[in-house]
């Protein structure tokens, strides 16, 4: 196609001013740098929603039932009544009272969970979180517990030493008793690498059932979904239709804010890069309006060769779809290369900055996770070609009306 | 030898009508670019110092922000009187304080929190927070104590209910175990600030506290000082001491919060930025096109004798006018937006945006554009000065 | 000769108007040009010759007055269909060389096949056959500045001729070379017109070169009268 | 053999007196406290603990319940024998027939003895007994080292009054019975 | 005539280098203006006259040879010193206006006087006399586009004289000027060349303007030499 023909050699051409060379420069330059920044952005946030999903949504339980008193004691039949429902994927008993645990004179309040160890096995990816996938030794009536990294650190204990779990004395008639005292060997550590798993204490249900003295009954059920995002709405139908009058929490209420709060972020990057990019945009039409200065006089010759106003605009589009081009690629394989690396390039950082970025006592995960989606990198390559193209538009017109009779005599 | 001529000629340029559209299209870009560029920076900027300061408002208000103390955190007050503490005027109250973790346990619920033994006279900022009861229940012997309303729910227990406060740190071995130190308090008062402080600390009298700490008598845990920007700590904590007394401060417990505040506003800094870098590149674009339009007005000004430094003048200042008339009314719109929130709030995305004003970098911001946009304008202007004019004439 | 003209001006004017004051640059200008016929005019810098020139080629559009090519009117021909004419019909060369800096000799040459759409392959090799007739087979590869002054000219009229156009103008060709390489350019012309049988309507400031024209004529200030009618 | 010896030796004595100074180090000989008190002791499972050093504190036990009272706080702690954190060595010398005389096993020094649990899960103790059935000492180890010894010294052997291990709190004690009824 | 010479040139010569090809465009031009005369050089166009103007005006440097201005050598001033001298010295007029578009007429002319540091009051005013004395009093606040071919040309001439220069160098003043508007331009120069004393150095392709002037020379591709000495 002739047009792209003229246009490549008009671009390398050696008698470019220099002016103009550098203007291309920094023009593809920018388009560049914003091309690059909103994909890693993306990927970033796409990272982010994959960790909230494996390392938060497949460990927490996406819905919970409990009784208000805090004591379900016909949990069966409810479970029963909640797994004919077709929405739940799987359901099991589970116990949660505060409790401390004492390591010589180190002390932890903490969230004491007792589950079902066939049912956790199969639903949650909890046994992937065990160190040296002690997951199988911990049983029943073995005085065992499982503890998050984060409170191993804090109780100075490491695998295999014991602690004593104090538990309050579950006393109706409102009698402050001795609170009970049980010595319990630390089996596995849990290590989500993230604020959520590391402050958490499992026991086996049974032995939660013991030392708590409550007989068979738990504190409720918990149940995983088909589609998380429509747990709130499905555990509200079933509670419709249970006999008995239950309470129910879902994911999002306790942890929905963290999925908001990347969406939110998400809306805020892609505005500001739209910017970016339409601003890089545009500064290729002061390089193409220089560039159309530049080659007047081969215009000119071109029109006295017969090319006409299509040729001519079509090589001036093509010149700035070019450069655009250039940009694009090279600000797609930038964002590409450094989002394929983030973790490493973020953990070499945190080294030079000597403090990790992402506390795992606050943030769910504590290293910057990162996902190419291809459909983003398409969607912003072609976004930023379009913004080309259209500013284009302007010099490729301003090209056609150079008039020959004014340059060619002008010798 | 500042001369106005630049700015004649170099104004005039900038906003002549007659130069064509597209040229002026294009500066208005890079002109809206940092427009942009500073209203977010300013706006981010301001958001993120209202989540630092209502951070500040909520939870370091309360916890002891700063305690001079000695390395066993047990001051004698006749070895150390209230005196010792260096003068500062960032000090707005000097208080003694008794303060450890303790178990605290309800008939059927158990949990942790730090006791705050304090003197019911001197001055406490839970005061106005108090919904039930009066800091003059914490009479000495009495054995009163005063929790949170989140802590009173979760323990579900109310005024008049007996807990029990057991502290492991002061407990005795005897021949039938390890005794934590105990004893039975009552609730004699509730105070609501928010979830976090509500669960975190419980008030009572500084002389019960010591005595269930198991202090000798006369000895308290630190002089606790209540500072006007517990933020600002480190010119608190850096004044120098008497050999075996050391400072303790808010960011033992609370650091990590701030750190990742602030590590979020650099983030979002560096964000926006893009915005004004493309932006100011934007400036060097469009400005090359004026001088490449300007060529052979700029080789008639020098035929009239201007020399090469005044003809760079003229350019830096027209490109650089739309660079700071940028910055101008992006950091002004940015700064009307940033105080109106300051003043009614807004909320975004059910998350509700406080938002303080730093004027210190407001400032910071417009100096950064304004130089920016100067710094752009270098290279085109620099290539003005430098245009032939015998090369320029000889064409038309 | 035969007997309808190739190109034919009736009282054909052209003023520029600037701010208040109309400058009138051709006053009402009728001649033909026949077929296949050498015709010059001459005339002072600045009496207009160009402006003629390139209402002729359609690059600029006169005040009043029609111009015909092979009796159709030109002024009222769409901005394409008189880029189309000048590509088919009509070749120019310049004073000053006006090749394409970017591009090879040869390349140059072939423009104006590959903007009539004739594909690479074919252009290349009628662009090949050009430069041998005017003799620069040897410097095919190479860019114009490259090239000395005539060899520069001779490629423009190379690229001038490839598309068999009916008439060539040529406005001042010989005006930057010396005697001899003006001298040779002259000979290339008469060449070219028997061989193709092109027309040359050629503007110069040179005697010599105009009286040896078929037809001659003169340009004062605007103004056109007929100096020699030869057969 | 020496488990037999210890129970006749111990079960010589029917009450007696002492003062007693406490030691406790940990596993790396770390002094953690030191304290000393006065203790009296009446089979089958009455003991009076009077301790001045480090807080002053009485303990004084039934063998069903035991009283703690604290005068620092002005509070008396009510707790069920079997709750306490670890009441085994006071049940061993106290009661010879016991049932938790099965979960140790008994090694003899001359007149130390020390007893060993079954099960390793728990405490071990030693103590000195001389033949008259006089305690010199006792100590006890914790699973993580930490020992503390208890010397015992003017022991005068003979009938106690049980008033001495009945409690009258002063008035204005708070009481705090932690008894599981 | 005063006995030293304003401007004089020794052996001056100036090439450009193209690519490979280096075209010579002065060669060793030795000549004298006297101030306040009026001297003229004719020659064709891309004969080298512009360049020699440009060399003069210290706005080009030369290959080889000097310029001695007053008889100081111009080649060794500093670029500020250079920039000076046009300013105080020498004014400049081309064929093409050269007007500020963005500044009006009033503004134009007092330009020069604002460049060497006059304040803008008494600039304002010696420029209104200047415009009377180009009687164009009446277009002071036009744009340069709001003026007609002859009108832009007097604000020129009057910019050109405004800060009193001792020499006056003109490239082409009348090229684009119809001939009744020249020859008022060229009373003009003549009336202001009597009452200001400044010398004209008028460069054109106008033979019947040229040979008005006392001094004339004639440049044929790129060598001077004199054509009339007048007393």
């Amino acid at each position: 196609m002739l047009a792209l023909v003229l246009a490549k050699r008009f671009r390398k051409g050696r008698k470019q001013s220099a002016m103009l060379s550098l203007i291309s420069v920094i023009s593809t330059a920018s388009i560049a740098i914003g091309i690059a920044a909103l994909i890693i952005g993306l990927s970033a946030m796409n990272g982010f929603e994959r960790e909230l999903h494996n390392r938060v949504l497949s460990v927490i339980p996406h819905g919970e039932f409990f009784a208000a008193n805090g004591r379900l004691t016909n949990w069966r039949t409810v479970q029963q009544q909640i797994d004919q429902n077709p929405e739940i994927i799987s359901s099991a008993p589970f116990i949660r009272f505060t409790g401390l645990l004492e390591n010589g004179n180190k002390l932890k309040a903490v969230q004491v969970q007792g589950i079902d160890l066939e049912q956790e096995a199969q639903t949650s990816r909890l046994p992937k979180y065990i160190l040296a996938n002690r997951w199988q030794e911990f049983k029943p009536n073995s005085k065992q517990i499982l503890i998050g990294i984060g409170l191993a650190q804090s109780l100075a204990v490491k695998e295999g030493e014991w602690i004593t779990l104090m538990i309050p004395s579950s006393d109706s008639a409102g009698q402050l008793k001795q609170p009970r005292r049980i010595r319990l060997q630390v089996v596995g550590i849990m290590n989500f690498s993230g604020s959520l798993g590391n402050e958490l204490a499992l026991l086996p249900l049974i032995d939660a059932q013991k030392y708590l003295q409550i007989g068979d009954s738990v504190t409720g059920i918990q149940v995983n979904v088909k589609d998380i995002y429509q747990a709130n709405y499905v555990i509200n139908r079933i509670k419709l239709n249970l006999y008995q009058p239950i309470l129910t929490s879902s994911w999002e209420r306790s942890y929905g804010y963290m999925y908001h709060d990347i969406q939110m972020i998400r809306q805020i990057m892609y505005l500001a890069m739209i910017i970016v990019i339409s601003v890089a945009c545009f500064s290729i039409v002061s390089t193409l309006v220089i560039a159309v200065k530049d080659k007047q006089r081969e215009i000119a010759i071109l029109k006295t060769l017969g090319a006409n106003n299509r040729l001519i605009s079509q090589t001036f589009i093509c010149y700035g779809v070019i450069s655009g081009l250039i940009g694009s690629l090279v600000g797609v394989v930038l964002g590409v290369s450094i989002s394929s690396q983030l973790s490493q390039i973020v953990k070499g950082v945190e080294v030079l900055l000597g403090h990790s970025l992402l506390n795992s006592h606050i943030y769910f995960i504590d290293f910057l996770p990162s996902e190419i989606h291809l459909s983003d990198v398409i969607i912003v390559f072609f976004t930023s070609l379009l913004l080309t193209l259209i500013a284009s538009y302007y010099p490729a017109r301003r090209a056609c009306n150079v008039d020959p009779v004014k340059i060619l005599n002008g010798y | 030898m500042f001369h106005p001529l630049p700015f004649y000629i170099g104004l005039r340029y900038a906003f002549s009508r007659k130069a064509d559209n597209f040229g002026r299209f294009v500066s208005w870009l890079s002109m809206i670019g940092i427009i942009l560029g500073a209203f977010g920076l300013i706006v981010i900027m301001s958001v993120m110092n209202g989540f630092e300061n209502e951070m500040q408002r909520n939870i370091l208000q309360f916890i002891p922000q700063a305690q001079l103390t000695t390395a066993d955190h047990r001051l004698s007050l006749t070895t150390y009187p209230s005196s010792i503490v260096p003068a500062n005027k960032h000090i707005m109250h000097i208080t003694p304080l008794v303060t450890g973790d303790a178990i605290i346990q309800s008939p059927n619920n158990l949990t942790m929190s730090t006791m705050i033994g304090i003197d019911p006279q001197e001055f406490d900022p839970i005061v106005p927070y108090l919904y039930d009861g009066k800091l003059s229940d914490l009479k000495q012997g009495k054995y009163n104590i005063i929790v949170g309303s989140k802590l009173a729910e979760s323990l579900n227990v109310s005024v008049g209910d007996k807990l029990r406060l057991m502290v492991t740190d002061a407990s005795q071995i005897t021949p039938i175990g390890k005794i934590p130190s105990q004893r039975i308090f009552k609730i004699s008062g509730i105070f609501s600030v928010n979830r976090d402080i509500d669960q975190s600390i419980i008030y009572l009298n500084i002389h019960d506290a010591a005595r269930l700490l198991r202090y000798p008598d006369n000895t308290i845990t630190s002089w606790r000082l209540m500072l006007d920007n517990p933020l600002a700590i480190d010119n608190i904590v850096s004044q120098s001491l008497p050999k075996n007394m050391q400072f303790e401060d808010w960011r033992e417990k609370r650091g990590e919060l701030f750190q990742a505040i602030s590590m979020e506003k650099n983030v979002m800094a560096l964000l926006i930025s893009l915005i004004v870098i493309v932006a100011a590149f934007n400036i060097i674009t469009s400005l090359s096109l004026l001088v490449m339009e300007k060529q052979n007005e700029i080789a008639i000004l020098k035929t009239q004798g201007l020399n090469r430094h005044r003809t760079m003048l003229i350019f830096i200042i027209q490109g650089a006018s739309s660079g700071i008339i940028g910055s101008v009314i992006g950091c002004l719109f940015g700064l009307i937006v940033a105080l109106y929130l300051a003043k009614f709030g807004l909320s975004f995305a059910g998350i509700p945006l406080p938002s303080d004003v730093n004027f210190q970098q407001v400032l910071t911001v417009f100096l950064a554009l304004f130089l920016l946009s100067i710094f752009a304008t270098l290279y085109p202007a620099y290539r003005a000065a430098n245009i032939q004019p015998a090369e320029a004439l000889r064409y038309e | 000769m035969e007997s309808q003209p190739l190109i034919s001006t009736l009282n054909l004017c052209k003023n520029y108007q600037e701010g208040k004051v109309i400058t009138e640059v051709l006053k009402s200008i009728t001649f033909d040009i026949y077929p296949n016929t050498l015709t010059s005019i001459i005339g002072s810098s600045g009496s207009g010759k160009s402006t003629l020139l390139h209402l002729l080629g359609g690059l600029d559009s006169a005040s009043s007055g029609d111009i015909l090519f092979r009796s159709h009117s030109i002024n009222q021909l769409s901005e394409n269909e008189k880029a189309k004419l000048r590509n088919k019909e009509i070749g120019f060369v310049y004073q000053f060389h006006h090749l394409l800096s970017d591009f090879s000799a040869l390349e140059n040459i072939a423009m104006p096949l590959m903007i009539s759409g004739i594909p690479n392959q074919e252009a290349q090799e009628r662009a090949l056959a050009m430069l041998e007739a005017v003799n620069l087979l040897h410097r095919a590869k190479h860019r114009p500045s490259e090239l000395s002054g005539g060899e520069r000219q001779r490629i423009a009229i190379g690229r001038a001729l490839i598309n068999h156009p009916s008439i060539v103008m040529a406005d001042e060709p010989t005006g930057n070379l010396d005697q001899a390489t003006a001298e040779s350019i002259f000979e290339l012309l008469i060449d070219l017109n028997q061989k193709q049988g092109t027309a040359f309507l050629v503007v110069t400031h040179d005697l010599q070169l105009a009286r040896k024209m078929q037809q001659q004529f003169v340009m004062t200030s605007g103004s056109l009268s007929l100096l020699k009618q030869q057969g | 053999d020496a488990k037999d010896l210890l129970k006749e030796r111990l079960a010589k004595v029917d009450s007696f007196y002492a003062q007693f100074k406490q030691t406790v180090t940990t596993a790396d000989q770390q002094l953690i406290q030191e304290g000393q008190g006065e203790l009296w002791v009446k089979r089958p499972n009455l003991f009076n603990w009077q301790i001045n050093e480090p807080d002053e504190t009485s303990i004084i036990s039934d063998g069903l319940d035991f009283w703690m009272y604290t005068p620092a706080v002005e509070q008396l702690t009510i707790m069920s024998f079997k709750q306490a954190t670890d009441n085994r060595l006071l049940m061993l010398i106290t009661d010879s027939n016991s049932p938790v005389w099965q979960d140790y096993r008994v090694e003899r020094k001359q007149n130390q003895f020390t007893l060993l649990p079954t099960d390793n899960s728990q405490k071990s103790y030693m103590i000195s007994v001389l033949p008259t059935g006089m305690i010199a000492d006792f100590a006890i180890i914790e699973e993580d080292g930490q020992k503390s010894v208890y010397e015992l010294s003017h022991q005068t052997l003979g009938p106690i009054d049980n008033q001495r291990f009945r409690f009258i709190a002063p008035p204005g004690t708070t009481i705090d019975d932690q008894r599981n009824n």
